[in-house]
């Protein structure tokens, strides 16, 4: 494990409807990746059960340096926060082939 | 009566176990099966019919229905800005669902008018391509002038590719080159099936609408009464350009449902994107909780007595 | 014979499939439309015969089938506590499962003697509604006596409103509502593909039954012994009820296999929220590693030769 | 990045037949929303491989203060680790716009 | 002419949308759903008509055929690594997916010939099962040689328990015991709607084929030429050995569209874990992007006069 | 919550098809459990998205101790790091009953 390092995971839960744009949106701020789960949940903008297409929740997540975080927290606040459901949350973590982030 | 054939009873089942709160649900992939299964259905008849019609005879209706798509909106909206007392936003978004149509709408009144045998304008599936989109333009405007933000380039990519278009124009077009007789192979399916796959259909659409009743309630009563009036006044319009463009009873009978239906699939898709300021909630909820079950059990019945109506003038 | 019906081929077939080990699987969501499929096409078939049937007449079946709905598992609870020396919630989890039905069994039943031209009462599907609640009742008694910790209001809402009791009760009332004719219009899908909806959907019971079998070999010859003598039995009580209750021949066997049948779905999931402390697994394998199949395979003609013969005497 | 703070993320993999009584839980517990995802997987209680209605799994996601985490651990320590597959696990998570959680 | 049938509109309906970028899928439940009951139906209509055959018969064929599959890829690997220019592993992967077969490709010529009323072997479905197995194996030993570490148990076991190869042995198995008048019951699923499901098949498969197309820019034109030509020399291939088994044209015409047609399902899958070093993307994009759809439009109808040329000789 | 341990807690993202040989591989490793939800996403091997069998993702999470992890880490990269689409982070989490894993 001598090749690990540290990087940041960052987790978005959103409507399912942003997919395509929050794909968009990585790519430009520098993301060498992501992973997208689907999921439902409740949080201020109520339940969100995926019963109907516009009340189904994505899981997005992506690892990056420290400032490319940084970069897409604040593009994702200042574009999606006050219209869409979604929520942020960050970690770090331990990545092998460090390279790849 | 209309109230008896099954398919509206199977409306009628998914509403009610809705609302008592039953665990009942289709699987999301069956129920968007079933709407895929729909729209080509849909498609193909169309197609195989507007293979007997001289091209030029579509240029007005499409033009006047174009307009109508146009139009409808437009009077939504300062009833819902003013009247209802909605944000900008709400109101462009809601006037949006309703210049556009409800396939499952439309669904259910072919299956009423060949129960009833009785015919219409071949070129009728078209129609629900065309009015998918001038309604979402309108709403766009609506809500924010003409603004450089909007992707239009995306935008019309994501309407004129959506599902709901393609299905139907590529079906169209499959009954066109096929005819008759080439779509008898595949007639077990599309068409033998098409009353028990649009009632299984209703059945979930029940079961959705009746998801929406909660959300209802909280938006008050003029949400309510604008769902119920508000389709009846479209469908007095679109009764009376059918009329005056010359369509039989059926294709009156059509026309009228196709004005007095909203979407619930491909608008709220656009707006939740374009006019993202615009609360979700408000507009589904009026157009599937309170517009569709209104129109799949009393409006089509009714529409079909207007076009009666108007025909014997 | 019925082993070369193709719809018991189907069952044989997945279950070899699933012992093989195959990677074989239908995607959860198919398997899901086949049931919901399969439980409105016997409710409307069961609700166009009930529309034929004075109301009176249901009283004493009723009445009579729910009492056997409580009476097998109070038979079946000593068996398993004391002969198989189950800990108290396991024997009361799985003889809950034996005084329900398995909706599965009920259709073959029903397949099997379409195709031999035998009729039966036409409220049979109720009765399956019917069994669906005393045994859960008794179950959760016989694990915790009258507990206060039950919260039954919630329970009774998940029982009465789960999707298997919803959909047959829909089904029989859309079909008792419109009738023969009404129902025509979709009847190629709810009754034309009867039975191969029903093979496709055996084969995947097929392939779960053969998921069980290693969770029954843990378990032991005990399980196996049971989930084929109990069924037996009470396919003998179920029989001996319908002739008390003057049935023919048809409904003398369909009442056999009801009471023989074991529930898979309804019961498991309300035992795993109501009895937590019951090995879940041990249930589910006998009921559908053990009786499903022996049901499908042995049992469904046997309890035909049963009431022959009861009706013989 | 100024707003960020940390909270708990509480993570509970457990049957799908708790996933109602779960939400309920956590209404009364003082969690603020929930993101739940389908999954499979192996524990002391065996494979639960989603192939049959009783033997599929969910994963459920909490963010909230440390307070409401440990009540939430207690409470579905105490009322279903001993009946249920369950396994609950807790990290610490930067979120944005604390107040939400 | 087959390109007005609607089965293959539907193809090129897919193929169209998916290149216009259209959000067009079927869930995968459903595409899943449509593959399980197009295997099923091949099974069972083959052991239908292999009930009626002498075993001994079969003999021939099946050695034949079996050596067909191991010498077709012996035949692509050369080409495909000295005039291609790819690297071992890659060119082992992409002559095993020649080697064996498409099962959607199959369903088509079924489609096809049915609708002209030509007969062809029975055995046919039997030779699909035949073909899935001997191209892997060459591909591996290709890749790697005879290498310890392939697990060859495991890998068997997968193959020959795959979900292919056991619908449709399954379905052959139920075909050949219950007997035409046995699977009538199951008929209107499984026969009568046979065109259409394969119709929506297409649909996906030329939405999936058209997402390969931006991979195959990417490797150039080699590909695309081996795509066509290789198959067109399978045709040959497979057509000779079917006049020399004595077929009829029909047969003759299934042998050369089997031999003509590549995996995209069973060996891809296998090749994956057990030559992980060739990329995925190579073989996938040319056996789905380009000989699929060429075999679907252009192909089939081409070794139909080929098999009728043959014949005349 | 004075029962709760550290433990690491594995996430590796890769191709559905290496699924059973995953599973088998975390039985002789050593872990005690692992769960498993369906994914799809983007790196270095391109988009996949689940569209085509061959495309899609599983994100796998396997709690377990230090020794173990670095175990299960140091086989996944000498086994599938060349070949196939995958990534792998670790991190720190608390755990109940500490026994389990
Ligand atoms: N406290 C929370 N813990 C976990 N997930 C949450 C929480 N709050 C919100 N979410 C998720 O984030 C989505 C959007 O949140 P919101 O914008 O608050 O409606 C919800 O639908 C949930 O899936
Ligand atoms: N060590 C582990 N790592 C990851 N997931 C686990 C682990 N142990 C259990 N699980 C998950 O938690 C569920 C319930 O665990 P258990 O109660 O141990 O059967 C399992 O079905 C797995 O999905
Ligand atoms: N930076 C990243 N953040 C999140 N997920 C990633 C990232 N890079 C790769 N992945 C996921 O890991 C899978 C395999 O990655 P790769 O081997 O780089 O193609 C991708 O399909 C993504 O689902
Ligand atoms: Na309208
Ligand atoms: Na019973
Ligand atoms: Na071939």
């Amino acid at each position: 494990m001598s090749t690990a390092t540290t990087r940041k995971l960052v987790t978005i839960i959103t409507e399912s409807a942003l997919e395509h744009n929050l794909v968009d949106d990585f790519g430009r701020l520098g993301a060498r990746g992501y992973t997208i789960t689907n999921a439902r949940g409740k949080g201020h903008r109520g339940v969100r059960d995926a019963d109907w297409s516009t009340s189904s929740n994505i899981r997005v997540e992506v690892i990056c340096g420290e400032q490319v975080a940084e970069t897409i927290v604040a593009y994702l606040q200042k574009h999606y926060y006050k219209d869409y459901a979604m929520i942020i949350f960050m970690t770090d973590v331990e990545v092998m082939r460090s390279k790849k982030f | 009566m209309t109230s008896l054939d099954p398919i509206v009873l199977f409306f009628i089942f998914g509403l009610t176990a809705g609302i008592l709160r039953s665990e009942l649900r289709l699987p999301p992939a069956i129920y968007e099966g079933l709407t895929v299964l729909l729209l080509i259905s849909i498609g193909l008849k169309g197609g195989i019919e507007l293979a007997k019609q001289p091209f030029a005879e579509l240029v007005g209706p499409i033009f006047t229905v174009m307009l109508m798509g146009f139009l409808l909106p437009l009077v939504a909206y300062p009833v819902l800005l003013y009247v209802g007392r909605f944000k900008r936003p709400d109101a462009a978004s809601i006037a949006a669902h309703y210049g556009s149509v409800s396939v499952g709408t439309f669904a259910v009144a072919v299956a009423y008018l060949s129960s009833q045998d009785i015919n219409y304008e071949s070129y009728m599936s078209l129609m629900v391509v065309i009015l998918e989109v001038p309604a979402i333009l309108v709403g766009i405007i609506l809500a924010r002038g003409i603004s450089r933000e909007t992707r239009w380039g995306r935008l019309s990519h994501e309407i004129l590719l959506g599902k709901g278009v393609v299905l139907l124009v590529g079906g169209m077009l499959i009954g066109w080159v096929a005819g008759p007789e080439g779509v008898e192979p595949i007639a077990p399916l599309f068409f033998d099936l098409f009353k028990a796959i649009l009632a299984l259909f209703l059945l979930e659409m029940g079961l959705i609408a009746a998801s929406q009743v909660s959300s209802l309630r909280r938006y008050g009563l003029f949400l309510v009464g604008f769902g119920i009036l508000f389709p009846l006044f479209s469908a007095v319009v679109g009764g009376w350009l059918g009329l005056m463009l010359g369509m039989s009873t059926g294709g009156t009978m059509m026309l009228a449902t196709l004005a007095a239906s909203g979407s619930y699939i491909a608008v709220p898709a656009a707006m939740r994107l374009t006019v993202p300021e615009a609360n979700p909630t408000l507009s589904i909820s009026v157009s599937l909780g309170v517009t569709f079950p209104f129109n799949i059990v009393v409006g089509i019945p009714l529409y079909l007595q207007f076009a009666n109506w108007l025909h014997s003038l």
